[in-house]
């Protein structure tokens, strides 16, 4: 049934919600000022709730079962990362609140900033980017800025494997400079021969550094990933890493001591903040000493030590020495009700506060980040832990690899390795060339599954990027994979089956081209009197 | 094990399958000089412990549920019906992905048609992009569309002082890169004084509605001026203003970008908000981040699309104006519930009752002796107070009495010293006004 | 799809949460009295999660549509009433806290009570029955106490209509009393013959009260209603009224006024609180003065006075003067922050405490009734407030009678009268004798809806009875007559597809013999070992 | 009109359609001598003041999550996992009524076929029903049917002193219309003098387990005596305390119930509980209230429905043994989720934390001068504690301190008077009980 739009259940003088009456006298309105339409629906409470849970029905949803989809690590999203951040504590927190009045959300974000860079090898921190995009945007600007700082302005050039999400080339144009495309080797690595070719080149001098996926968009860990830092580092560059897959990394590998110099977290993939039809992500930024001073601002530092505390370690605010956050004697301690104290913050613990670092590329956005990721992703290291959190590597990487070792049974799989968290197969059937990725993907959601990521990475042919997540439990996976060989059986039986899917879903197969072309992007009851 | 549902006797048959022994075995790839590193992280910790400490973290703040809060300046404090948290709590829609599969995400894309819908309503535009991360980087992407649109060959940017600083702080960091100019925001102009500055080379105008003292400029005239000068015009509204004032586009705006959180988005510290983005229909294409389309499905049914994907970095990778990929679907769909919800009554109510409040206070603060209130031009929910003393000594005592009192002007303006931005809204009744009032004139 | 049982994704090992370490010294257990197996499921948390919301997308709901069902008041429940029963002031709330540290609780049934009494003209309320069917358990207890202290031992028959819902003979029984069925007459109303040829013949000594249902469970106000009050009241005995059907009379007349002496209300149905799939429900009792002393406790009073109030009420704790409520100076005002000082509690406002009512009939539960739902009927009693509370029964009013003008068409209407909140049909279709009132249920569920109740009042053939309620749209209440009127021409063209029906939804069906034969009642895993 | 969603044209709409003028005319049975009474009610208030004054309502209360709570008696302060009431926040099982039509309520009625099987699993018993409406009327109910066993002959019911007084106080008011006599609680009979009390005349003897003074009684014996006097063994359990201990089942007893509140419920003062009713296969088709079975489907689907139908009101009528109707479903469904997430392991460690924490907090309060703890029998999560003075003054000292403490034993029990009866479960703190017994100990 088709599912009418809001607009369609306006009647005048509906509304769905009872307001105030006015406490105060009237003040004038300056009439000149006023519009005359508001051209928003008028919909009763009880129909809007309908509309919006019937709504939701049409949602494939990690809640209902298992969302492969490669490269977005679809975890589970804890509920109790939903109630705290729902506390009035939290919720209800201007962001504009004096430090004094903010210490919680302070301290919160600064053991985060820890966290993180603990987890993968960097003394600084910086929680401030929305997303991914705009972490590897920050990223690639202190890049720029540093080689600025150094007099190296011509240094404009960002290489970037072919194998990159389009996010990567795209920051690279975003932040002036230049992409170089670099092709991957028969492993699914980068190829270090061009790559070699391009940092000994003419080009050398302009190399300002590097982006790349680790484990690779393909799921692989670069075996050489060494040789890669190097011959960039060589020749003057710095190494940006895409953490978009650092869920194939924790307690494995740090990047920071592989030496990268600057990464992103998404921490609505790796830590389980939830995708939300869309967002909202969180793309913190880690970098080592030498790219510190310029990371987005604010971060959040310890301002003032705790009067009873000896020796005093220096103050943040003086220093940005975003190193000592690993070796505060605060840092890693649970603490329990030490904050709440009747004056709202215990005696004994630091000051913190927000501090723009000394070079920083200014700015992301407005305020501190989404801080509503910050406490959802701070509750989940919460409770893996140290003893933890490498297993959430562990078991996705298990996982991945187990769908491999059977899914590669009946689908090609380009590159026969171990996998990460993910991997990549072809969709593609032997000898049924009418039937593509695409076609199964599409069969896939007849079956109850949400299908992989179709036609990325962009370098296999009729790629099926396949990442589980760790919070799969075997059955599903197995049935996931019956699904898959049923699939690849109706390929050769009855190829229309998958060329006519899905089925069974809400809709039929969508007619692309026409939304491009005749672009009805806001319904006729919603436009202004002037324009419809 | 958490979240990790695996059993002893399970993972062994996995690895039976996969042919290895351990999981150490499928990290071989990684340089063994570096596997398995320590992590110096606090002990795991089990749910109810969590739980509490969540809570005991959250109480340490100085939140609207315990104080009066007359803070504003670019995060507003509005009433939330019930309803906006129980559909956002449908794990249908939190825990998807992007509709990048419409045929199981019909639910996710018709939702954010209607917020497309709605906030063209509102801004009286064109089209509406499906978010970006929030009024900031909105405003920052609208310069690279002016400056797309004029084929890069304008290299101008003017920006009013009366935009939100963090605003303009975020044009500059996103532009770092680009050779262009962003002129017209450090001294004290009047949009009069902005309109000389146009020329040949200005890609755009940027003017904040209401702007970031509250106050509503009188733009009847710009939108010919700037588009005289061959540039565009960028309005950042408040879309909670526009429940009552003239539309953006019926000012002639060019684009319109904001900060939706006043659309039932809670104040959160400062995030997720939501960036809204609408334009004129001539430059829809260039618009950067998701889009939904109608369609029609093989059955010719109605359904929805993310459409215009060409522009998107996925498909133009470095040929694309943005990178923008995850954005603020949550945060829309919260917006499109809010507005389904107040609808063209509830929301002028909302825009009346923010009005009414916020000038009976400037009233009688501007009746203290030392206070007095700016009211050279109309206002919304926020207004200037000139004080008597140090903005940060009355908050002190205003704090001690329960309320969060205005924004400091002083530091992010020279000749604004001892200056509060004051913000009003349903959630302040008389009674807490009168009171503000009442601590601030005694001190 | 079968969904599998919860048993069904046990797996030896797995836990759906974590717990903390035990942060004292173990105490030995005595082995001797510790049970071995403890056959519960072995889940982890996402599959918990999935399980239940899998199993919920098997449910019909308010939430999604109109669910017309009569005698049960299927109105919008509010999510603000959702939002406050969570508050950790209500939730945390131990039932047995002291006086002084739940006076906001206190005060609330305290208001409660005084707004549920003024609604339905009764001096006295209290809140503890949990249900409907336990609130005439205690009225039917009250009025044989009644009776036995004036030493009228003799009186143990309870007048029941033919109409009445099941648990008001059943009620009867309850109370070791004795059930008399009276007829309806060619209206719908009590038949007054009858009633008299009862209350004046040989049995007038051993008439302790009646039972009725106001408007009766045809939805039809007894046009003799005043009449038969009398008749009982005259042979001494006492009126009871169940008060399911409420939602017809709020504003528009009150019980009390009418002559009835005791009351139960559905605060789940008539004020909106959530059936829950089957309850919790709440059954607040009201009565007149004659019964106040004997209502089941505990009920809530004013135990002490504000000391700066003048001249001092009546201490509640010292007589149970019930009546009290509704004249007090507190009662009926908005108490804003008035509660909330420092201390908890204003020094102004009086100190409210638990009473047991002078001849009390006792307890009917533990603790002081399903608070839960007084607070959400509190929450939705404050919405309407004075000015809204009779739109509630206009609107459900108008809707019923909406429903009813328009399906007489369509459909045998046996009492050609005006309704109250509901109307019954004949689920028959004229020269069709294999169609019945469950077919055309059934089909109902193809088209969407829920269905009316069916079978009952046992006194309609093939009974249909329709309630919307007041929150329908009228959008709604129109497609509900569309699909009625198909499906009365279905029955004419093609009976089978009733017959058959329901066709889509998630199960046909049910073998309902089978299921009482075979009495499988538990899963076998659950089974503990010894009975497996 | 807060919930009602008509506009005034659609209203004329219907009245035209039924034929009368205004919704007046439509009350023309109700006496008019009586009709449109006032109301004189508080005045209608908006959501967001609603929702203030139901928060400020709230605070008024002293309550779990601002204070150390050590009380029980009846209502345990349990851990309750987030995704409970994320669940039970799913309107399609909140806002579904009594599933009597199947087809569309498989949801509800397999979540209450499995709470069924896990009360079975607890309980050791081998039908459990679909819930009463807390412990104590699932107590009176199981009076009934032992009366019915006996087919109306044995009129004599024993209760021990340790059962919940108000369980018992709940007992006799669910029948005092009938002709019984309830024995064996007015004095401080041990379940040996209990046993003494049996003979033809005796339905039922009733014992708690653990009793209501947190004690576990040896009741090796006790079914086997009961049995031979004809009688039934009816046990009210916590069912927390049988994550550890011998199942009823296992015991011999014939009829288990009392309240599954510990098992997911929050203690919202006092209800709405859950009382849970679990029976031997011989007396299974006397069990009042709603029973779930397994059935297939027209299309030989397994599938669940309502069985055993006939035994209800609503078709038995007046020969109904018992009139429940509406039952505690939501409340069923919550331990349903309760019980699947803690699983065998979890409840297990859940039943351990809180007898090892109670063991403690009695070994601290047993060493303190002038009182002395009740050891005398094994005991779960509670104890009971001979106080050097009344329990109201030692709870108020507490109280200062942010600690609710014990339950006063004294107005139930007059041989206790000054016993404090103290509960300490999972949430309870190590730091906390060690302030607990300081302060008590500093008095
Ligand atoms: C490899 C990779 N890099 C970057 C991104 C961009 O992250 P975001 O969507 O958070 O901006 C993604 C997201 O899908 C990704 O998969
Ligand atoms: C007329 C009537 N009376 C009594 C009841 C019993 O109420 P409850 O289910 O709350 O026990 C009902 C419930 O459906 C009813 O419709």
């Amino acid at each position: 049934m088709l599912q009418p739009l809001i607009y369609d259940h306006s009647s005048p003088g509906r509304s769905g919600v009872n307001l105030p009456d006015c406490d105060v006298p009237a003040a004038p309105l300056p009439s000149e000022l006023m519009r005359d339409d508001l051209p928003l629906p008028e919909v009763g409470e009880v129909q809007v709730v309908r509309h919006f849970v019937k709504l939701s029905k049409l949602n494939y949803s990690i809640d209902q079962g298992l969302y492969p989809l490669g490269s977005c690590t679809m975890k589970y999203n804890p509920k109790l990362n939903e109630d705290a951040a729902r506390l009035p504590g939290f919720a209800q927190l201007h962001p504009l609140t004096d430090e004094d009045g903010c210490q919680g959300a302070l301290f919160l974000m600064h053991e985060l900033q820890a966290w993180l860079g603990e987890i993968s090898g960097f003394p600084a921190v910086s929680l401030t980017p929305a997303a991914g995009a705009q972490g590897e945007f920050a990223g690639i600007l202190m890049i720029r800025q540093y080689h600025l700082d150094r007099g190296e302005n011509q240094r404009d050039i960002i290489l970037v494997p072919d194998s990159a999400h389009g996010t990567n080339p795209a920051t690279v144009t975003m932040a002036g400079m230049t992409v170089r495309e670099l092709p991957a080797d028969a492993q699914g690595n980068v190829d270090l021969g061009a790559l070699r070719a391009a940092c000994e080149g003419d080009l050398r001098e302009r190399i300002a550094g590097m982006m790349i996926t680790v484990p690779s968009t393909l799921g692989l860990f670069e075996s050489t990933i060494l040789e890669v830092i190097d011959a960039v580092h060589e020749a003057g560059g710095l190494m940006y890493m895409d953490g978009a897959n650092m869920n194939a990394l924790m307690g494995v590998v740090k990047p920071g001591e592989l030496g990268f110099d600057v990464m992103h977290y998404n921490l609505h993939k790796t830590f389980s903040t939830p995708h939300g039809g869309g967002g909202p992500g969180s793309g913190a930024v880690g970098c080592n000493a030498l790219l510190a001073a310029y990371l987005p601002g604010p971060v959040v530092g310890i301002v003032e030590q705790p009067p009873t505390k000896s020796p005093p370690i220096k103050n943040e605010r003086d220093v940005f020495a975003m190193s000592s956050y690993t070796d505060e004697a605060n840092s890693g301690q649970p603490i329990g009700s030490s904050l709440q104290s009747e004056s709202g913050v215990d005696n004994e613990a630091p000051l913190y506060g927000f501090l723009m670092p000394e070079k920083s590329i200014g700015r992301m956005k407005a305020f501190h980040g989404n801080f509503g990721m910050h406490l959802r992703a701070y509750a989940y290291i919460r409770v893996y832990g140290d003893s933890g959190i490498r297993d959430v590597t562990r078991y996705a990487v298990l996982n991945a690899n187990y769908l491999r070792a059977r899914l590669m049974r009946s689908y090609r799989l380009p590159y026969p390795r171990y996998c990460g968290h993910e991997f990549v197969l072809e969709g593609h059937i032997d000898g049924v060339d009418e039937v593509h990725a695409l076609d199964i993907s599409k069969r896939l959601m007849d079956y109850g599954f949400h299908p992989p990521t179709n036609y990325f990475p962009l370098i296999v042919p009729e790629a099926l990027l396949i990442e589980p997540t760790e919070t799969e439990v075997k059955e599903d996976l197995d049935a996931f994979v019956d699904a898959m060989e049923r699939i690849a059986e109706e390929a050769r039986t009855e190829p229309e089956t998958l060329l006519n899917a899905p089925h069974t879903a809400p809709v039929r197969r969508l007619d692309e081209v026409k939304a491009a072309r005749e672009l009805v992007l806001c319904c006729a009851p919603a436009k202004p009197i002037a324009s419809a | 094990m958490s979240y990790i549902p695996h059993t002893p006797a399970e993972t062994e048959a996995m690895l039976r399958e996969i042919g290895v022994r351990s999981t150490d075995q499928l990290f071989e790839a990684v340089p063994v000089t570096h596997r398995f590193p320590g992590l110096s992280l606090p002990s795991p910790l089990s749910e109810m412990e969590v739980a509490a400490e969540m809570l005991a973290i959250s109480e340490a703040n100085d939140h609207g549920q315990d104080y009066a809060l007359f803070r504003g300046a670019g995060a507003y404090h509005h009433f939330i019906p019930s309803v906006v948290n129980h559909m956002l709590l449908r794990g249908e829609f939190y825990t998807a992905y992007t509709p990048y599969q419409p045929e199981i995400s019909q639910g996710t894309l018709q939702a954010t048609y209607e917020y497309q819908s709605m906030m063209c309503a509102l801004t009286g535009m064109d089209a509406a992009n499906a978010s970006h991360y929030d009024g900031a980087t909105s405003l920052a992407e609208a310069v690279t569309v002016a400056l797309q649109v004029s084929r890069g060959r304008r290299k101008k940017v003017i920006l009013s002082h009366a935009i939100h600083p963090q605003y303009r702080e975020v044009v500059r960091s996103y532009h770092q890169g680009r050779d262009i100019r962003i002129i017209g925001d450090r001294g004290r102009g009047e949009v009069i004084d902005l309109l000389e500055m146009l020329d040949g080379n200005t890609a755009m105008l940027a003017l904040q509605y209401p702007n970031f003292f509250g106050q509503i400029d009188d733009l009847t005239a710009v939108a010919e001026e700037v588009h005289e000068a061959g540039a565009l015009l960028v309005i950042v509204a408040n879309p909670m203003a526009l429940s009552l004032f003239r539309s953006p586009g019926e000012l002639g705006a060019d684009i319109v970008v904001g900060e939706a959180q006043p659309l039932g988005v809670p104040l959160g510290f400062g995030g997720p908000y939501l960036g809204y983005f609408a334009i004129r229909q001539k430059f829809v294409r260039r618009i950067a981040g998701r889009i939904i389309g109608e369609t029609l499905d093989a059955d010719g049914k109605r359904a929805f699309v993310m459409t215009l994907r060409p522009r998107e970095q996925d498909i133009k990778r470095e040929r694309a104006s943005s990178n923008i990929c995850t954005n603020q679907g949550l945060m829309a769909l919260a917006a499109s519930i809010y507005l389904a919800l107040m609808g063209k009554n509830g929301l002028r109510k909302v825009g009346e009752l923010n009005y009414h409040k916020a000038h009976y206070a400037a009233e009688q603060i501007n009746q203290l002796p030392g206070y007095s209130v700016d009211m050279s031009k109309p206002f919304f929910n926020e207004f200037v107070v000139a004080c008597p003393r140090p903005v940060s000594e009355i908050n002190a005592a205003l704090l001690e009495e329960g309320i969060i009192g205005g924004y400091d002007l002083g530091p992010h303006y020279f000749h604004l010293q001892d200056h509060m931005l004051v913000c009003v809204t349903e959630m302040n009744g008389k009674a807490e006004i009168d009171r503000l009032a009442e601590v601030m004139g005694g001190l």
